[in-house]
Formats: structure tokens, C-alpha cells, sequence
């Protein structure tokens, strides 16, 4: 058990402390770095989308304040992309956490075999997303795709259907496609994380009576709850940014039962080639993302003092 | 090798596994016979190209000749990110074939045409009830369905939106085989014209009538068609190119589209020179030897039921592997550019209206003259700003 | 209920750690477990409760096989040496965990319907107060709210001890429950733990270092060496008639002295004195015999000034002087004697008396040694086993 | 306490199932004769008569050039990732320092950037730094995106790792990055196997930065490589899906290989409490 | 080099756990902390080791401020209450760790260089030779190779305490090195630490509960109490005048016995025994002063039967009985005493005497209580001060 040093810790800033400059020193390289590869480009988002842009023509923009986020806010479409957005992210999150949770906790157990199960397991996330696109595609084919087949054999449909094709079936078959692409994710980080879960609590647990799952809440959940809360916000951002599977399966249709946030800025930027509109969405999503990530700040700054860490 | 003057050549043809290399052979002539300057194939897949070519002209780079399709080619134009062709050749010297005339814009000619290809029906006459071709529309419904029995099916066409672009060109043929058009020449839309609407109708008349695999996309009913699966389909000489090679559907058959007017959609894609190259002169001198009259020969024999930028005739070998060649080539002089005229610029956006207002009529219920209004109306606002 | 371990063995991965050990003790017995740092100890407690397969044997509680029972079946207490404290709960919760998970329906695994019930549970006056009688007795009241990482070493142990001690079950097994304790809490945590076992019954195992607590709770040591079971007796068997030179040592500080000795007759010869022996003692057969004669500190007496030749004692020097509380330790350097020093059968030459109070001895000075040999053991001097000595006095 | 659970090995089957069915398809597919690919029901097994489809995937492209390409850029990404990803995550969790918040939240913001967004004016900088047509710069791109959150899992992991033990480095005189490296780094090896996969998986997949900013041959990646198949006019769905199988191989390789890292008990017998 | 300790103050959160604690030592001396759970032992440790701040107060080492330098510039070797092992590497490194970090250059952090380096300072014969010594003399050489997951409690535990001897540092820290191991080890690493100290030299800071490693170790002994001092002086001093009745019963096992009394001229009331005083001793000023008189169980005398009134002597009756080794403890209820129990001020009747061998006595005799006064403490009733008492005997 760690006791942490107490907030006026040892390495509280003195004069002679290295403590003062080493943590810049810590995060220097990388702030540079993401400086230069991740935060200029962000700024230049911010600027475009109050611009009528090109992309043909990015360096000749002209201003257009908030014109972009107008004609945004009162397109239905965009409307209703911001719907889909939102259950699709919902889902991600709920079903390959829950996914990757159920996986880890059956790898976590030793069985012959083990370190061959943990590899097939990543095998999905693994695949290429053009792959897997394809594949997916195929099995859903109305025709000779297994999905009908399996329906149709089973009883639940005469003729063939396509999921991708029909509005109600196609967000669910670009979940299920989404969902067993990420959930290895979770599976491994949260894997990863329930290694670190002390064998001799999980033995006092035993012995204090605890069933299965009291253990598992008592001991295991308190250790990997960190990383669960992280990976929540990660799939939460990763999927509102997600773009290659939904762009070749659908892209965004039928009636824009799969337009997705990034689909649409995607669409707007490389097929309508307007920049300025495409980050003014982008903009948006960072909205969207930022409050999560606020939430995520706050629950888990919460929950640290809630257990007297620091 | 240092003293070479590289040019950059991006084609999406690169990327594609049999006339990729054929093609590669070809320009490989010319570095040949051309020992200071090496044109270099770029290989960009064909679902990324325009995004990935447009994002390189965007940062001022990219490859210095692009083979780009029509709605690309009128963007990049408009835009400047590609060059006029001032002085690069004479007009005169060269015998273009009819589609040259929409590669000038305003007067001035920013690409000649890398290939064209027209639409005609490509049909497997062994599925066919008595092996003909059917000539009406009607004609066409009573073959298609009677085709459709055993996992057989008498039609193939595109309605998903993630075919978007493909589901364009083929709806395109319906509306100017009924005798509609996107637009009238000087840009005014006619989405709801009756002729559109008729097209349209039709399409949604096709989808109805179960004869069709639905949702499966093209890749795969063209394998399908090869498999003998399908009796027809209406597509481009490309596809005819590729589906003739073997498969259980050969020999393949071609007739004009069944449909009550002979215009079809044609594919037209022009190679321009980068507004950012550096080598204009290389590059010119690499177009002007494309152009030359052997080159163009190979070219089109290599692409196979194509046009390139100028009238070649097709060898009697060539007739001979490929009967239905005549076909293609009856349809030269019907064939339009699938682009809204005078609309051309705002293509993307108003493909994706009408695509989307077409899936309305298919999979929504929506009757064809409602969806067309909409989409009409939808081009005159959003569009058009009007 | 009875506790039986049968033959039990086990190794890890080819290291056999406990060899063979057979214990049985009854119902309500206060098992200790008693050895040098790394004989088994553990391992054995942690086999009873079923934390570690056995290799081999079999392990019986009440009559019934238990050592195919996953541990939730055994309904066993445990205090781990190395406290194992549930690190995001307050010490509150630690110590009612177990009484919570002992109220406990599947249903309270549903979401929000369980937190409330568990809740109940933990506030319901029953818990609260075990647990408050609890923290009382272990002097962890103003802690009760705060996590485990801030507590002190002590404070940590005596949580989990807690743990341990709210609960009923069948056996008790504890690691070392008092060993970061000082002095008096200890002594008052002993008496709590004997009160437990007098009050709620059950099999204690109970491990120790400490010599006070393994004499004064047990009702029956086990002491181990290497993973073999040494003697297993009542404290005073261990005590007075120990089994083998290595326990007669390993109990008891400073520990026993060991002389080199040779039986003659009904008198013990060491070197050129000659001890008497009390009649009531028992002596191997055989005359001229060598053996180790084990003779406790405390009966060791010392006098300034050389021995009288050819007398019933001894003569050394003293080598060395600690003062402990109420009891000086003098070492001294016999002359012409062996002594044992250790079990690695490392020879010697000094002997170790505990007496009374200061000692005005110095060092260096010559010194009489006397034995009082109402108390002795004599083992054999190549196996070091016992073969004879003072008989216990009965009590 | 391994003892085989029916259960437990029926879940097992059932996960596994599911993760590898697809790809299992895929694999299939593309050992499926054309003509049976539409025929009534389907075929379940490989027909192994296809096999010259790999044999052709193999040595009649370029997929053995790609997937070079494409192993380095997938090492160098979590190479890169890691080594920059240590120190600001020792940092966030162990040390206090003025922008902490500010820092742990901008490392976010950066996940949430669409490529399609970040392509552009990237585009311009790797003109400008020379980085167009060069793996390294793939490299760069790529681990811009992981860097973060790999920064942030490792914090996770670094906030479980005992206090005393690094106090007892510090005792034995080691410095602060000595602590991280020699104590701390291998006592979170568990989650920084997860960090290189996470990493190494994304550099293997990228898709828009490999295409946009390579236009030689010579640097093509697999996933561009993979994607240039789908053709305008046709696909060669046997060759895509074999190209494609071959394709997630070596991901599974290199997580089979990191795997041996992912052990419990690394931290335990370090402490008491 | 002396180490000093001025005034410090410790708070976590509002909570003030050391408070104003003045200790100074000089060169070469072996401070010893003790005190009861909880009481801020450890704290002190780790505000010496600069693993924690002080609150207020300043530390100084050979003269030298040293509370505001980082523990690696403190030079000092620290044994972890909980050992803090490095779980990833093997009993030979956690040991050799300290000896390569001392020649340690910054670029053997390069991955495969690095390891290279690091191997090869643990593989010269130096560093191979000083580990090998250190895990011979604390008996883990058998087990060099292997991991502290698979180490008992007491092996963790010598790894800790080998992590520290290795080194030749200017002060050593050691938290309860020895809590986990069997008697006979720890008397063995006793001798060890006390050899290593006489050796090496250097300041010594041990903090343990045992009182006999304090009484035998120490030069000096600080004694704290809820994080305040409550004496510091030698064991002897310590032992023979405690401050106050809290030192007084907590060192020495059993405690001190402390019996109401009142000073009458040069002798002691108890009831109706009137107790002589030796003339050596002190006492307080005043006739009919109320205190406590403090005596040690070994002081005590039992004899069958009750005493004559007037006498010298108390009468009472034998409450409890212990036997522990060459001891027997006796716990006697006085007849119209009061006696204190704890320093919560409860009050009781009971005193504890230590008699040598096994006592003849049973539960429920009439025994006679006679005090020895040549050594006894004199406690204020309220304050629990010392007062007076025997004078320490000259040595
Ligand atoms: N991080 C912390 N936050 C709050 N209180 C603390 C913290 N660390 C220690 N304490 C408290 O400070 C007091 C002194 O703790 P310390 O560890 O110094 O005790 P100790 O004398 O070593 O006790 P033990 O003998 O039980 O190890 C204890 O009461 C403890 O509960
Ligand atoms: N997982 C393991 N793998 C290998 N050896 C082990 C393992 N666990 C314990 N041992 C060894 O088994 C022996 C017995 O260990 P155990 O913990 O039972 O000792 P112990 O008697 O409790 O000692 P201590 O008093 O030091 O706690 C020790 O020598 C130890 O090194
Ligand atoms: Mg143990
Ligand atoms: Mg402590």
C-alpha cells in the first residue's frame, strides 16, 4: 500500500529543488512536439472556421465571423448528424467497455492457452480498418452475406436483408463493425491494468467471505477504476472522431441514418471542398469533446480526494 | 539519374491490378525515348484520390500531371490549382474527338482527355429469354424480370449513398436516357423537369421491380455479371474492358441502353498540369508525346473500350476480340457529360442532394416529383444561394 | 471443532517448503506455530485457509476434508503478515467488510439497490457496533474514518487484525498479528486475543516470533525448522523437555547452553568438574556416553573467583556484559570446556548466564560457574536428540 | 488454482470466437472460388485449392515492400511514443507543478482533432520540413496522436505504482529520472506493453497521412497499399481479402510479442500494508 | 558527524503528529526511538531521510542544515517499515542497487547499454563481494537469485535490512528491522547491527518496539508519546529514573508497578505498611505529599500468607499466574491499595510481581508483598512526574 508523501511533499518547490524546473523539463520535449504537430493545426482550425475557405486554396481566406456556425445550426442535417454522433459515441462506449471489461476478466484467468487467447483476442483491432470494411460489408450483404443468411436460416426473414442499405439497420451494423474493432482496445488496456491487482488482497477478500463479484467490486474494480474512467474518455473522443469504417460503408447514408459528425466535416472539407464550414463542425465536435473531457477532469479530481489521495 | 528532370503523374488507373502496369509500360516508353527526364507513375487509390489530391494542391504540392475526373477537373479549374495549357500545344495539330470541346473553360483549355468512356448495356445473352437484347424499356422490365429466378437477377445498378459517386452516373443514364438533363446550358437547374422526374421514376420502377441484388455494390455485381449471375447491366466501356477477359458470362454482348432516348452518361478524364509543378516544360513535353498519334493508339488499345483525346480508330483485331466494341463506339455521339452544365463547379454538393433525395424515392417512400421539388429547391438555396 | 494436518507437503516448482508435517490439535485449542524466519510458517497457515493448494497430504477441520475447498467454503479469519488492507476503503469499511459480505444477497450486486443495502448493513447498529467494540479494543477509534495509507505501521497491522476479529468463523489463523506492536499494546492485544479464544471458541493458528506470546496463548506449539515439524507439544513440554538441541535453543532467550558433557554414573563430567545428579532425573543407559548437556541461563549461577579444583563447578572469564531491564546477561569464556553454540555444530567455549539485577562483574574477571541441575536436558551429542534430564515438574 | 472451468472455457471460446470469426471469414473469402462466392449456401471451410491467391498476393505485389514500410513506421511510431510519453506522465502523476491541469487537459484536446482537419496545414508544415515522401515523417505524424494517449495510460499505471518503493530509490541515491527508469518503467511494464500496442497498432493502420504524404512507391505503406486494390471499376475481392489477412499477421506477431510483458504480479512482495 | 533535531513540528493536514521535538546526538551514537503505535517514530525517520518535509523546526547533520537538501543529497541508508522492495529485481540487485547507483553514469540509462553496465558493476568483484558478505551475514545467500514475491515475511525483511548494510553511508535509518524475525536471527542481527555500527560509525537511528534491542543498542534512547518527547537519555538512565510514570510503565516488561503512597519523613506509607527509604535515595520535599511509588515486578517479593500488621509489608491475594520460560509473573490484588493501571488514569488494585523459575503459588493464596527499595521511582500524584526516588547505582 503506498502512502503518498503529504502535500507539502518532499519535493515541494525550494529555491534549491530541482523540483521547480525538473517537471518541465519532464513535459518540455512533448510540448514542443505537440506544439509543432498537433496544437498549431488546431489554432489554424479555429481561424479557418470563421473563414469562407478552399481547400484548393487554404491560403487565400476571406472572413466571415460567424457565418459558418449559422448556417450550421440551422441545417437539419447537420441537426441530425449531431444525433447520430451522439449515439453512436453512447454506444461505443457502453458496448466496448463493457465488451473489453468481459474479455480482460476471462483472459485475466489462467488457462492453458492463455497467451495464444490474449493475441486472437487483438486480432479485430489489428485488422485494417479498409479491411475489415470490406468484410464486414460482405457479411452484410443481403444476398450472400452471413448475416441474412443466418436470419433467413433461422426463420426471421424470408427475403435477404441489408443492413447497410436499410435506415434502420445500419447504424447497428456500423456499430457492431465499430464495436468489434475497439473492443480489444479495452480488452488490453484494461488487461494491462488488472495486472496490476494485489493477489493478497483479492485473498483477504476471499477469506472475508466475498463471492465472485464482491471481489471483483471490492478489489479489482477500485484498482482498474482509474483506467476505466480513462478509456471511457478515449473511446468517447476517439469515437466522435472516428471516420474510416463509416466512410466505406456508408458514408454517412442511408438518409444520413450514419452521418456522423466527422463524416459531414469530412464531406464538407474533400467533397465540397469547404474548408471554413468543415471547421466550423470540427469546432463544434472539440466543443462536444471538451465538455466530456471537463466531466472526465472533474469526476475524477472527485474521486482522487473522495479516497484521500492527495 | 541526378541530372533527370522528374515529373509526377498521378492517375488512379496506377493503383488498378491489370491495366496499372500495361499503363506503367507505357510511360516507361517515353523515359525511354526521353533519357533527361523521367515521368514518375504516382499510385493514389482510387476511393481517395480527389482528397488526397486536393489536400496536396491545397499545401501548394501534389504531382505535377493529374489524371482527374470531370467534377474534379471543374473544381481544381476553377480554383486555378491547375494550368491553362497556354502554349503547350497547338489545337490545330490534333484530331480531338467531340468530348475535347468541354475541356476549355471560358475559352482556354486546361486538359485534354485521358480517356472517355460511354455507356452502353452490357448484356449475358444466355440469360436472356430468346438471347436479344431488350430495346424498350418495357422490353427491357418483362426480360430483366424473367431473368430473375435461380440467385439469377436481370438488372444491377447502384443505390446506396455509399456508392454515391457510382449511384450518380447511373442515374444519370436513366435521366438523359428519358430525355432529361440536370441542367439547362446556361446553368439554371431542372431537377423537377418532368424528364428528370421520369428518369427517376423509372429507377425507382427498377428497384421495385425485385430484380435487382439490392445493396450489393458494384465490385460485386460486376462479379456477379462475370459469374453469370446477371443478365444486364447499363456501364461504361471500362467495365465492358474488364468484364470481357473470361469468366462464365463470356463472351459478353453490348446493345444501346433500353431506354426511349439513345443520350447516355460518358466518362471523361482530362490530365492537366499542376499549377504548383515545376516542371511545366518536362511535363509538357510528356503530354505532347501522349498526344502523338502512336502513343494515342496504345493508349487506347491498353485501356481497351475507351476513347482517349483523340479520334483513333479501332484496329480490326480489336473489333475482332471484342465484337461489342461497335456497340460503345455507335454511342460516341450521344454521349454527355454526366455533370450538371453550367453546374459543373458545384457538382459535389448537388450529387449528393440528388443522390440523397433518389434514396428518399427508393428506400423512403418518397414519390419522385416530391423528392426532385426538394431536391431542386435544396440546389436553389443551398447550392445556389438563391 | 478439530484441526488435522496429515502428512502435508508442499513445494514450489521443485522446492519442497513444507516436508511431511503432521499437527492435530482438538476442538478449541490455540495452536502456535513457532520457527525461524522462513520455515513454512505462512505457507502452512495460508494452506490451511486454503490460499495455497496442498503438494500432498490432506488437511481436516471438524472431521471433514477441507484442502479441496476453495477458501470462501473454510469460513476462516486471517490477519496476513503483510496486513493486506482494502486500500480505497476507510478503516471502517475494512473492518466491516466481512460482516457486510456475511449479510450479503446476489440482488445487492444490482447497482443503486446495493449500495443502499450495503450501506444499511454498515449502519445497521449491529455492524456498528462490532465494529466500534472492535476499533475500541485496538485503540483505532479516532482512525476509524481515515484510509489505510495514512495510518502508521502499527495502526495498520492492528486494522487488519480487526478485520479479523469482528468475525465469528470457525478458525482463526493469524500471521504475526503483533508483530509492528510495541511492548504494551501488545501485552493488552494478547489478552484480548486469549479473551477471544476463551469467548467465541474455535481453532486459533496463530504465528509468532515472539516467545512470550507463543508460551503464554498457546496451548500447543508447533515448531518448525526448513519445513519440518520439529516438536509439537504443550508450551511446557517444549519448554522443559525440548525434542532435539535445535528447539531447546531456538526456545527460550538468552538461549539454552549447550556443554559438551560425559554421563559417569549418576554424575555428569564436564571437563575436570563433576555434577551431581538429582535422582528424579532420567539418564541414557550406558556409561562414558557424550552428550550435550542443555542447561537454561537462568539456572547458571555466578560467583567472583576461581573454582575449587575437582569441585562440582566451573571456571571462567567473563567475555561479555548486557544489561537489560531487571537482568544482567554475562557471557563467559569456560575454561577447557566445548560449548555448542549453534546448530551448524560451530563450537565454543562460552556459556550465557541471565542473573537478577546489576552485576557488579567485570569484564575480564575469573568467575565460578555453578549449574543447578533441577533442570537440564541431555541430548545425544552426534544427533542431538534428547535422551534424558530432569523430569517436568508437575503442576 | 487453474482449474479448467466448462464455463469459463465456453466464455472464453465464445470471445475468441467472435474476435477472430471475421477475419476468419475474410480468410475464407479469399480461399473461395469465384463462383462459389455466390452460390446458394455458403462455404464454411478454405477450399485450399485457392491457396496460389496468397501465393500471388504475395510475391505479385508489392505488399512484402508495404509491409516493410509499414513495420517501420509502426516500430518507430511506439518507439517514438513511448520515449516521449514517460517522463510527462511520471510527471502528471507524481510531481506538482504549475499548469498541471492545463497540461493533462491539452494532451487531450489533441485526440480530438479529425485527421481530416489535421491534414491540411500538416500537409504544409511537412512541405516545409522537407518531411514529405520520408517515413520519419509519418513517424512524427502518427506519434503526435499516440504521444498523448500513451502519456495518460501510463499516468494511470505510474498513480499504482507504491510510493515507498521509489522513496527507496531515492535513498539508494538514484535521481529522479533514474527512478523512472530503472524502478518505475518496469514496474508498469504490464500497461506499457498495452502503451506499444496502442501505438503500434495505430502507426499500422494510419490511412490518411500515409496516403497524403507519400506519393513515392517507394514509401507506400500497407494500409495505403492495401486500399489502392479497390479499383474504380472492379475490385479483386480475393486478392483484397488475402492482402488484407496477411496484412493483420504481423500486428498480432508484435502483440504476441509484447504480450510476454503483460504479467500480473509485478508490483507484489514489493511492500507490506 | 551529530545529528540535531530542533524543535521540529510535523503536520499532516491540520493534524500535528510531531510536536516540537528536540533531540541532538553526537558523533558515532546509536539513537534509539521508541514509543507506542502511532506515536510518529516513523515520521521522524522519514523527515531525517528527507522523504517528508518539516513543518517547522530545522534538522542538521554534521553540523550542516540538511532539512531542505533532496534525500540523495542526505547521504543515508534507510530500512523501510514496509520494506519497499524493488518486486522486479532479484534479491542480488535490490541488494546491489545502491552500490550501482553510487557509479552510476547518466548515459547507463540507455536501453541495452545501459543493461550491459549495470551488469557489469553488479558482476565486479567488489560490489559481488560486499553483496554476497551482507547476504551471508543476514542468511539470504541461498536465495539471491530469486524474487521478493517468493520470499517470507522475515526474508523481505533482511532484504530490506541488506539494502541499507551494503552501504557505507553517513547515517543509517532503520524502521523496526527486526519485527519479523524468530528470536534466534534477530539476537544474530542484533550483534550484526551493533558490529556494523562499531565498524563503520556514523549516526545510528533505530526505531523498534522491542525493548530489549533498545536497552542492548542504544547509546541513547528518545522516548515519544503522541509526537512528543518524552524523555531522552541513555537506556540505563531511562530504565533506572523514567521522567514520568508513562516512560516508567512503558518501558519494561511487565511494567512498573505504581502504588498510591504517601512521603512520610524518610519513608513511604502504602496503606498500612510503612516502607523505609534508603538513605542513598531521593524524596520529595514535603511531609503527607501524595505520589505514586514506582517499583519494577522483579523488585517484588511473594511470601504464602498475609503480613503482619504494621509491617514493612503488604498483604494480598493472587489474581493470575503466567509461566513464560525461566519466569514466573504474578499478578497479587492488594488489600486496600490503590495502584494505577494505565496513564489514562484509571485506577486498580492490582501489582505484577516477577519471580524467578516456577512459582508454587495457586490462584486465590494470601501472599505477602514485600518491596525492595533500593531501587524505586517517586511519581507526582497529578502530573505523574518524577519526584524521586533511588539514586542510579554508580557503574
Ligand atoms: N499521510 C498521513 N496523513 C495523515 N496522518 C498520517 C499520515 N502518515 C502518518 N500519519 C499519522 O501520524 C502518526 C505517526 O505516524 P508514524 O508512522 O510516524 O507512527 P509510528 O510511530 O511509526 O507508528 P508504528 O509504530 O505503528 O509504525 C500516526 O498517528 C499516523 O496515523
Ligand atoms: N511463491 C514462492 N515461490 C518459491 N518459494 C517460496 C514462495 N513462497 C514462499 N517460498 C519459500 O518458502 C519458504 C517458507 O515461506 P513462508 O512464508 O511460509 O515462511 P515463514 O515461516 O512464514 O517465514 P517468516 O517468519 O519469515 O514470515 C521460504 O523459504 C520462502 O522463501
Ligand atoms: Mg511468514
Ligand atoms: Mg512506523
Amino acid at each position: 500500500m503506498t502512502r503518498p508523501p503529504s502535500h507539502d511533499t518532499a519535493i515541494a518547490a525550494r529555491k534549491t529543488d530541482p523540483s521547480r524546473w525538473l517537471p518541465m523539463v519532464f513535459i518540455a520535449p512533448v510540448t514542443l512536439y505537440l506544439l509543432a504537430f498537433q496544437f498549431y493545426p488546431l489554432v489554424q482550425q479555429f481561424f479557418l472556421s470563421v473563414t469562407s475557405t478552399s481547400l484548393l486554396n487554404p491560403g487565400s481566406s476571406t472572413f466571415v465571423g460567424a457565418d459558418n456556425y449559422r448556417e450550421l445550426l440551422t441545417d437539419p442535417e447537420f441537426a441530425q448528424s449531431l444525433r447520430v454522433t451522439v449515439v453512436y459515441t453512447v454506444v461505443c462506449v457502453v458496448g466496448s467497455i463493457f465488451l473489453g471489461l468481459m474479455a480482460a476478466l476471462l483472459l485475466d484467468r489462467p488457462f492453458r492457452g492463455r497467451g495464444l487467447a490474449r493475441a486472437l483476442v487483438t486480432v479485430p483491432w489489428a485488422a485494417p480498418p479498409v479491411a475489415a470494411a470490406l468484410i464486414f460489408t460482405w457479411m452484410y450483404n443481403a444476398q450472400y452475406g452471413l448475416f441474412s443468411r443466418l436470419s433467413q436460416f433461422l426463420g426471421f426473414s424470408a427475403g435477404g436483408v441489408n443492413w447497410l442499405d436499410e435506415p434502420s439497420m445500419a447504424l447497428p451494423a456500423i456499430l457492431i463493425t465499430t464495436l468489434w474493432q475497439i473492443f480489444p482496445f479495452s480488452a488490453v488496456v484494461i488487461l494491462a491494468a488488472l495486472q496490476g491487482v494485489p493477489s493478497e488482497l483479492r485473498e483477504a477478500a476471499v477469506i472475508d467471505g466475498a463471492d465472485r463479484f464482491s471481489v471483483f467490486k471490492a478489489v479489482v474494480w477500485p484498482t482498474i477504476r482509474p483506467t476505466v474512467t480513462l478509456l471511457t474518455l478515449l473511446i468517447t473522443v476517439w469515437s466522435l472522431r472516428r471516420f474510416d469504417v463509416i466512410w466505406l460503408m456508408t458514408q454517412g447514408g442511408p438518409l444520413g441514418e450514419t452521418n456522423t459528425l466527422v463524416i459531414d466535416l469530412y464531406r464538407r472539407a474533400f467533397v465540397y471542398l469547404d474548408l471554413g464550414k468543415a471547421a466550423a463542425v470540427g469546432v463544434i465536435g472539440l466543443v462536444i469533446a471538451v465538455l466530456v473531457t471537463v466531466i472526465y477532469f472533474w469526476v475524477s479530481q472527485r474521486t482522487e480526494a473522495a479516497t484521500g489521495k492527495r | 539519374q541526378s541530372g533527370k528532370t522528374v515529373v509526377t503523374f498521378a492517375a488512379s488507373h496506377f493503383a488498378e491490378v491489370g491495366r496499372g502496369d500495361r499503363l506503367k509500360a507505357w510511360v516507361e516508353k517515353f523515359n525511354a525515348a526521353n533519357p533527361d527526364i523521367e515521368v514518375k507513375p504516382v499510385t493514389i487509390p482510387f476511393s481517395s484520390f480527389a482528397s488526397t489530391i486536393f489536400t496536396q494542391l491545397g499545401g501548394k504540392g501534389g504531382p505535377d500531371l493529374i489524371r482527374f475526373d470531370l467534377p474534379e477537373f471543374y473544381a481544381a479549374a476553377a480554383s486555378n490549382s491547375v494550368l491553362p495549357w497556354d502554349g503547350v500545344i497547338n489545337d490545330a495539330d490534333y484530331k480531338f474527338t467531340s468530348a475535347d470541346k468541354y475541356l476549355k473553360i471560358n475559352g482556354k483549355r486546361y486538359g485534354v482527355a485521358f480517356d472517355t468512356a460511354n455507356y452502353a448495356m452490357i448484356y449475358n445473352a444466355a440469360l436472356l429469354p430468346d438471347g436479344k437484347p431488350p430495346k424498350t424499356f418495357d422490353e427491357f422490365l418483362t426480360a430483366a424480370k424473367a431473368a430473375t429466378k435461380d440467385g439469377n437477377y436481370g438488372f444491377a445498378y447502384r443505390a446506396t449513398m455509399a456508392e454515391r459517386g457510382g449511384a450518380w452516373y447511373d442515374v444519370t443514364n436513366f435521366v438523359y436516357g428519358f430525355g432529361g438533363r440536370w441542367s439547362k446550358p446556361d446553368g439554371t437547374p431542372t431537377f423537377n423537369s418532368p424528364e428528370v422526374v421520369a428518369g427517376i421514376a423509372a429507377y425507382k420502377q427498377v428497384y421495385d421491380a425485385g430484380i435487382t441484388p439490392k445493396g450489393t455494390d458494384a465490385a460485386t455485381y460486376r462479379r456477379m455479371f462475370w459469374e453469370g449471375k446477371i443478365a444486364t447491366v447499363v456501364d461504361n466501356g471500362g467495365v465492358a474492358t474488364i468484364l470481357t477477359s473470361q469468366g462464365k458470362a463470356h463472351p459478353i454482348s453490348a446493345a444501346h441502353s433500353p431506354f426511349p432516348h439513345r443520350e447516355q452518361g460518358m466518362i471523361l478524364a482530362p490530365i492537366t498540369i499542376n499549377a504548383n509543378t515545376k516542371v511545366k516544360d518536362a511535363a509538357a513535353k510528356f503530354l505532347r508525346w501522349m498526344l502523338e498519334p502512336k502513343n494515342q493508339q496504345e493508349l487506347q488499345t491498353l485501356l481497351g473500350a475507351v476513347n482517349v483525346a483523340t479520334i483513333v480508330e479501332r484496329t480490326p483485331e480489336e473489333l475482332k476480340a471484342m465484337p461489342w466494341l461497335k456497340a460503345y463506339d455507335e454511342q460516341t455521339p450521344y454521349s454527355v457529360p454526366a455533370l450538371p452544365q453550367g453546374l459543373e463547379v458545384k457538382s459535389p454538393e448537388i450529387q449528393q442532394i440528388v443522390v440523397q433525395q433518389l434514396l428518399k424515392v427508393l428506400q423512403g417512400g418518397v414519390a419522385p416529383q416530391v423528392a426532385m421539388d426538394e431536391a431542386q429547391r435544396l440546389v436553389q438555396t443551398r447550392v445556389l444561394g438563391q | 471443532m478439530s484441526l488435522k494436518l496429515n502428512n502435508v507437503t508442499k513445494s514450489f516448482q521443485d522446492v519442497k517448503v513444507i516436508d511431511g508435517v503432521d499437527i492435530e490439535v482438538g476442538d478449541n485449542e490455540f495452536l502456535v506455530l513457532l520457527g525461524p524466519s522462513g520455515c513454512g510458517k505462512s505457507t502452512i497457515l495460508r494452506m490451511i485457509a486454503g490460499l495455497e493448494t496442498v503438494s500432498g497430504g490432506s488437511i481436516h477441520l471438524g472431521g471433514r476434508r477441507v484442502d479441496e475447498l476453495p477458501p470462501s467454503e473454510r469460513d476462516m479469519a486471517f490477519v496476513f503478515q503483510s496486513y493486506a488492507l482494502y486500500p480505497h476503503m476507510t478503516v471502517r469499511r475494512n473492518i466491516a467488510f466481512p460482516l457486510i459480505m456475511r449479510q450479503f444477497r446476489w440482488w445487492y450486486h444490482l447497482p443503486v439497490v446495493g449500495g443502499y443495502f450495503k450501506r444499511r448493513i454498515e449502519n445497521s447498529s449491529d455492524v456498528r457496533e462490532k465494529v466500534e467494540r472492535t476499533a475500541d479494543m485496538l485503540a483505532l477509534t479516532k482512525m476509524l474514518d481515515r484510509y489505510p495509507r495514512t495510518l502508521s505501521g502499527g495502526q495498520r497491522q492492528r486494522v487488519a487484525l480487526g478485520r479479523a476479529m469482528v468475525r465469528q468463523p470457525s478458525a482463526f489463523l493469524m500471521d504475526e498479528p503483533l508483530s509492528n506492536l510495541d511492548a504494551k499494546l501488545r501485552t493488552a492485544m494478547r489478552a484480548e486475543i486469549t479473551q477471544l479464544h476463551r469467548d467465541v471458541g474455535g481453532n486459533f493458528v496463530y504465528v509468532t516470533h515472539d516467545q512470550i506470546e507463543a508460551m503464554t496463548m498457546g496451548t500447543r506449539i508447533a515448531l518448525l525448522r526448513d519445513g519440518k515439524l520439529q516438536q509439537f507439544g504443550t508450551p511446557r513440554e517444549i519448554y522443559e523437555r525440548p525434542a532435539n538441541t535445535y528447539v531447546a535453543r531456538f526456545i527460550g532467550t538468552p538461549p539454552m547452553n549447550l556443554i559438551e558433557a560425559v554421563v559417569e554414573g549418576w554424575a555428569i563430567r564436564i571437563g575436570a568438574a563433576l555434577l551431581p545428579v538429582p535422582e528424579s532425573a532420567e539418564l541414557p543407559a550406558g556409561n562414558g556416553t557424550r552428550v550435550w548437556l542443555g542447561v537454561r541461563p537462568g539456572t547458571l549461577k555466578l560467583k567472583a573467583g576461581a573454582a575449587p579444583a575437582d569441585s562440582a563447578s566451573l571456571t571462567g572469564r567473563v567475555a561479555l556484559i548486557e544489561h537489560i531491564g531487571a537482568e544482567s546477561l554475562v557471557s563467559v569464556a569456560l575454561d577447557g570446556v566445548q560449548t555448542a553454540h549453534d546448530d551448524e555444530g560451530r563450537h565454543g567455549d562460552k556459556v550465557m548466564a541471565a542473573l537478577p539485577g546489576y552485576t557488579d562483574l567485570g569484564l575480564g574477571d575469573v568467575v565460578t560457574v555453578t549449574c543447578d541441575l533441577s533442570d537440564f536436558s541431555l541430548f545425544a551429542h552426534d544427533s542431538g536428540r534428547r535422551v534424558g534430564g530432569s523430569r517436568a515438574a508437575k503442576h | 488454482m487453474a482449474r479448467f472451468h466448462p464455463f469459463h472455457a465456453a466464455a472464453v471460446l465464445a470471445v475468441l470466437g467472435v474476435a477472430v470469426f471475421p477475419l476468419y471469414w475474410m480468410f475464407v473469402t479469399s480461399l473461395t472460388p469465384s463462383d462459389q462466392l455466390f452460390a446458394d449456401r455458403p462455404q464454411l471451410l478454405p477450399s485450399l485449392a485457392q491457396l496460389p491467391t496468397y501465393i500471388e498476393a504475395w510475391s505479385g505485389t508489392s505488399l512484402r515492400h508495404w509491409l516493410f514500410n509499414s513495420i517501420i513506421v509502426a516500430v518507430g511510431t511506439t518507439a517514438l511514443s513511448i520515449v516521449l510519453a514517460i517522463l510527462p506522465a511520471y510527471a502528471l502523476s507524481r510531481m506538482d507543478f504549475r499548469g498541471k491541469l492545463l497540461f493533462g487537459f491539452a494532451l487531450f484536446l489533441t485526440q480530438m482533432l479529425p485527421e481530416a482537419m489535421l491534414v491540411v496545414p500538416l500537409y504544409d508544415i511537412f512541405t516545409k520540413l522537407s518531411l514529405l515522401n520520408t517515413l520519419l515523417g509519418l513517424i512524427l505524424a502518427n506519434a503526435a496522436f499516440t504521444v498523448p494517449v500513451v502519456t495518460w495510460i501510463l499516468k494511470g499505471a505510474i498513480d499504482a505504482v507504491p510510493y515507498e518503493i521509489e522513496e527507496a530509490a531515492r535513498i539508494d541515491g538514484c535521481s529522479r529520472i533514474g527512478i523512472v527508469l530503472a524502478v518505475v518503467v518496469p514496474l508498469i511494464a504490464p500497461t506499457l506493453a498495452a502503451a506499444a500496442v496502442i501505438a503500434f497498432f495505430h502507426g499500422w493502420n494510419e490511412y490518411v497521412f500515409a496516403q497524403t504524404f507519400i506519393s513515392d512507391d517507394q514509401w507506400r505503406t500497407a494500409s495505403v497499399g492495401l486500399a489502392s486494390f479497390i479499383g474504380e471499376l472492379s475490385t479483386p475481392v480475393h486478392t483484397v481479402m488475402a492482402v488484407g489477412f496477411i496484412y493483420t499477421v504481423p500486428a498480432v506477431v508484435f502483440y504476441l510479442f509484447v504480450q510476454r510483458y503483460v504479467v500480473a504480479g509485478m508490483t507484489s512482495g514489493g511492500v507490506k500494508g
